[in-house]
């Protein structure tokens, strides 16, 4: 049986587009570093290190862990660098607790990061390769039909994206490490921007940043004596399906709900929205909230708007279930980063340390993250209680 | 991590497909299918949903596109969605997070594979761009060059001659020769080695791993599963890895001091080493892990012909495994220990021990 | 059916990548701009050339710099004969490890040789300087024999 | 490279360098891959049927990802094609000469399972629905090449609406057959 763990320290950068004073180790680094500061330990205190990013051509480094040893004082211990597309924060994450979780570490660093203003993630996302066509503008390009389909499917009225992301980019005018902070942001102004890929607007997109996002995690007798509140796993679960296969659900994955149902039952969730106080998930452009709502059980099928458009999501208008109260994917998007900020912030919540943008008494939270063509899924649920 | 205290774990089957210097026109999933279906053959399964865990090692750059990883799955059979995930490493440390999948209680058996399409790049050069992106990428460095100063190094010190790396070639190639899936076997002479002129001196052609297309496969499970499954096994009886600093002025390039910590932590010394299979891509590469590792006169090192007769990037470290899991499941062998390797010089280095199970 | 064709084509997988360099790397390639070479000192009294941000033994940040000579040893060395379009040379050179005076750790840069007989370990060899040195390693174009 | 490296404020010191890194690959498109475009190139559009679960792929991509085994029996297809859904693209495609706004469509030919996304155009972009029917519209035969760029775009066409629930499961004969 799994061995019980828990998140003891948590750091991250400021999110920012571009991030001129540090190198690619500084940067990853300054958030490892905050996370033992969090943790209240040393380098040598660290048994293994597991580092995610997204793709290598990001960064123009290949396999860039080799070359990061020394800012991560790994050097003599083991490392391991998780990829699995978006969903790679979240992935390093689960992986890293796995290291605890099996018996086999007392306690791991985990890092996951990137530094997107180095290249373009539009470039390294859209490189022709020959003999294929080339219309692919990027990640929206592929996600804006089936947000189509969504609102086809389920008749939410057009503006449900609109109020996403208001709210998200009210919750990170809260968060002061949100790469956006837009805390004057309304419907009209949203409304107004500019269509990139319709129904997708400029600003129902997340934006480029640059960052890194660290945490320690802890076996559970090193827990117990942790200088600040453990955020204690309580379920962890992923799972994956291929792109493309005739018949896939592409609105509704299989595998999102697949891995939903998995956490659940280890955290002994029945009613995602009664049970959880608080989920941070990835929500890279506004129409996935309604639809995560959805697929993670949160609503029934066709009626993830309704929570929306209710403000059940918004922290700012006292909803009951708060969606990324630290201004999500929507707010900072450090692409290899952005699971592992879900999978902290949600642990950030039930320590109680999040200041302007804590959900009052949170004990427990879904942290969430999805890559690939919404076919890569990971989660947890962590709590303020080893339940 | 040892054993102790834990669930057996073991290897129940192992394939790879021939290394061949260019697949032609085979993708990365008309590579890695075949392989798959034999491996599943292997264990009398039909594809992963008979397994619970599902990890993948490979490197995007090698041909040059992002997310490589990402077709693996369409051979997989992911229909219903399976527990997966993937490392941009070689495939053995994806059976090191398999292993920890299992000891958590997560899962019972899990299938791993590598796969690499090398030939369409060129290798050495897109592995300069894994070194320091400010001081020594911009230079260009291949590979080749630094194992080669490394290689100087061992010389000058008076570590190793020229003909002891040309006997490890030597061997290599003939132990090839029993190796259907090798690509570079013959019966060759160290004394047909040391007359061959340097390519980049002091290192002959012959002293560097060929480059190589093709994919691997292993499934793991807990003794129980395996016994249940009724197939031959051997167990995992210790692994670990360590990485070192990655300035290459600092380390002592003529040890392994990290294959020695893995090597201690895994146990290696705790028993005889029948068999050892050594992820060397340099000939001198092999002597220093020989060393590292504490290799007797009574190990056979590297019976496959190792990677100097076909070097799987990205599943090289895998298939050494795979292959002393053959070793031990023929009963040539009753212990022995698979090297895996990543980043230039050897930085980074997992050491597994494999020990042949009760019989059932 | 019928054979089809095998379709190779070649490309380019390429960018100009803008790597910003914090103060470390930063103060190594201001130097190099200025004709000079600094190292840093680890926290066992070596000094590393170039500059590690972190120190490889304890992981702590470094920051004391030091001058050091533009001269140095050669400690190892690869000959290559063929080189590579990527390479800094289109005629055969040598890669080195050279430790330059003042330094306790070798870099690795190229070096200049007419053949490779005239390149040995223990080998003195000089700095040569790009005509307009911009703050890139490749200020450093080579080190020749001394 | 350009001479320019990113300095300080001070103009002296250096807080940035430009690093190219170019690589050169020689690129082979998959067996299926080379017999789907072999095919294309002479302006037939080809799928393969997955032994195990009969659905149709387009592009083939020698393996049916739903089960996981080699695909081989080739099937031809329609070039008249159902929109599955779509996008109107406002933004330019990095080094793509087309000029937006362009509508990028998730179109089903008729005979397949599963969508190809390509150009829909001669149509109104506000009159772009999910279930139209359209039909491929070639370059000159001349221009043929390897590419599903041979077409180059889908047009609307004349026929009714596909129910939404049929798509995607069309026979190679169309909603009438």
């Amino acid at each position: 049986m799994s061995t019980l763990a828990a998140v003891v320290g948590i750091g991250q950068t400021k999110y920012t587009t571009k991030r001129e004073d540090v190198s690619i180790a500084g940067l990853v680094r300054e958030a490892a570093a905050r996370a033992l500061q969090d943790a209240d330990l040393g380098w040598d205190d660290i048994d293994a290190v597991i580092v995610g990013k997204a793709p290598d051509m990001f960064e123009g480094v290949v396999m860039p862990e080799i070359y990061l040893t020394d800012a991560l004082g790994c050097n003599g211990k083991p490392m391991l660098r998780v990829h699995t597309a978006g969903s790679v924060g979240g992935s390093t994450a689960l992986v890293a607790a796995s290291h605890v979780q099996s018996g086999a570490f007392k306690r791991v660093l985990t890092v996951a990061f990137e530094k997107q203003s180095e290249s373009n993630a539009m470039w390294a996302l859209s490189n022709p390769q020959p003999f294929s066509t080339h219309l692919n503008a990027g990640a929206g390009g592929y996600f804006a039909p089936i947000i189509r389909e969504y609102i086809r499917r389920s008749g939410a009225p057009y503006d449900t994206g609109i109020k996403v992301a208001v709210k998200d980019r009210l919750h990170g005018a809260r968060n002061p490490l949100a790469h956006l902070q837009l805390p004057n942001i309304n419907m009209q102004e949203v409304e107004e921007s500019f269509m990139l890929w319709d129904p997708i607007r400029y600003l129902e997109s997340c934006p480029s940043s640059d960052g890194a996002c660290a945490m320690v995690i802890a076996s559970e007798e090193l827990a117990d004596k942790a200088a600040r509140p453990p955020a204690w796993i309580r379920g962890v679960a992923m799972r994956s399906e291929p792109t493309m296969y005739a018949g896939r659900e592409e609105v509704n994955p299989q595998a999102g709900r697949d891995c939903a149902a998995d956490v659940y039952k280890q955290a002994g969730i029945t009613d995602p929205r009664k049970d959880l106080d608080v989920a941070e998930v990835y929500v890279p452009f506004s129409w996935y909230e309604p639809m995560w709502l959805e697929n993670l059980g949160f609503a029934p099928e066709g009626e993830g708007w309704k929570l929306t458009m209710e403000g059940a999501t918004s922290l700012i208008d006292g909803g009951d279930i708060p969606w990324n109260p630290s201004g999500g994917v929507l707010s900072s998007n450090p692409i290899g980063a952005s699971g592992m900020i879900r999978f902290a912030e949600a642990a950030r919540q039930v320590r109680g340390e999040c200041g302007e943008h804590q959900v009052e008494g949170a004990k427990l939270a879904l942290g969430h993250a999805y890559g690939g063509g919404a076919q890569f899924f990971a989660m947890w649920v962590v709590g303020a209680e080893k339940g | 991590m040892g054993q102790s205290n834990m669930k057996e774990i073991a290897i129940v089957a192992y394939q790879q497909s021939d290394c061949v210097s260019d697949a032609g026109a085979a993708n990365e999933v008309e590579l890695i299918i075949p392989v798959l279906g034999k491996v599943f053959e292997q264990v009398g399964i039909t594809n992963a949903q008979d397994v619970d865990f599902v990890c993948s090692g490979s490197c995007d750059y090698l041909q040059g596109a992002a997310f490589a990883f990402v077709m693996g799955v369409d051979a997989l059979g992911a229909v219903p969605p399976i527990k997966e995930s993937h490392v941009e490493m070689d495939a053995a440390w994806a059976l090191y997070e398999s292993m920890l999948k299992i000891r958590m209680g997560h899962a019972e058996s899990a299938l791993i594979y590598g796969f690499g399409k090398s030939s369409p790049g060129e290798l050495p050069n897109v592995l300069s761009q894994q070194l320091d992106p400010y001081y020594l990428a911009p230079l260009w460095v291949d590979t080749i060059s630094l194992a080669a100063m490394q290689a100087r190094l061992m010389l000058d010190q008076g570590l190793i001659t020229e003909r002891d790396m040309a006997e490890v070639v030597a061997r290599s190639r003939r132990n090839a020769q029993g190796n259907p899936h090798a690509q570079l076997g013959g019966d060759v002479s160290a004394e047909d080695v040391l007359a061959q002129q340097t390519y980049v001196s002091p290192l002959r052609k012959a002293d560097i791993c060929p480059v190589s297309d093709g994919a691997s496969a292993v499934v793991i499970a807990t003794v129980e599963k395996a016994r249940e499954w009724g197939v031959p096994y051997a167990v995992i009886s210790g692994i670990d890895h360590c990485i070192e600093t990655h300035n290459l002025g600092v380390r002592d390039l003529t040890d392994s001091i990290s294959t020695r910590r893995a090597a201690a932590n895994a146990g290696v010394g705790d028993g005889r080493v029948d068999v050892a299979e050594l992820y060397a891509p340099f000939s001198h590469q092999e002597i220093i892990l020989s060393r590292a590792l504490e290799l007797g006169e009574d190990t056979r090192v590297n019976p496959s012909g190792g990677v100097l007769a076909g070097n799987l990037m990205m599943a090289s470290g895998l298939s050494r495994i795979g292959e002393v899991f053959n070793r031990i499941v023929a009963g040539e062998a009753q212990r022995g220990v698979a090297h895996a390797t990543s980043g230039p010089c050897l930085q980074h280095n997992l050491v597994t021990v494999l020990e042949k199970g009760e019989t059932a | 059916m019928s054979q089809p064709d095998v379709l190779h084509q070649a490309f380019e997988l390429g960018f100009t990548y803008t790597r910003s360099t914090g103060p470390v790397v930063g103060r190594f390639l201001t130097e190099l701009k200025k004709r000079n070479i600094v190292g840093i000192k680890a926290s066992d009294g070596r000094v590393i050339v170039p500059p590690m941000e972190y120190d490889p033994d304890t992981a702590e940040e470094l920051g004391e710099f030091v001058e050091v000579g533009q001269q140095g040893e050669i400690v190892s060395f690869a000959w290559v004969r063929e080189p590579r379009a990527a390479h800094p040379f289109d005629r055969p050179f040598a890669w080195a490890m050279i430790k330059l005076d003042g330094a306790d750790v070798p870099m690795v840069h190229c070096v200049a040789a007419e053949a490779e007989s005239d390149v040995a370990t223990g080998a003195r060899v000089q700095a040569v300087w790009a005509d307009e040195p911009r703050g890139f390693i490749t200020d450093i174009r080579c080190f020749e024999l001394v | 490279m350009s001479d320019e490296n990113n300095v300080g404020e001070d103009n002296e010191t250096v807080t940035g360098i430009e690093a190219p890194i170019y690589l050169k690959y020689n690129f082979t498109a998959g067996a299926a891959a080379s017999r789907f475009l072999t095919r294309i190139k002479e302006g037939v559009l080809t799928g393969q049927r997955c032994p195990r679960c009969s659905q149709v792929y387009i592009p083939p991509r020698g393996s049916c990802a739903a089960c996981g085994v080699p695909t081989e029996e080739e099937v031809e297809l329609a070039d008249k094609a159902t929109v599955e859904s779509f996008t109107i693209v406002s933004i330019p495609i990095p080094g793509n000469p087309i000029e937006p706004p362009f509508v990028v469509a998730n179109l089903v030919p008729d005979g397949a399972n599963i969508s190809v996304i390509h150009l829909l155009s001669e149509c109104d972009n506000a009159e772009v629905h999910i279930g139209q029917r359209v039909q491929a519209v070639w370059k000159p035969q001349e221009e043929w090449g390897y590419a599903l760029d041979n077409i180059r775009y889908f047009k609307p066409l004349d026929e009714p609406d596909v129910p939404v629930e049929r798509i995607g499961k069309l026979p190679v004969t169309g909603l009438e057959g």
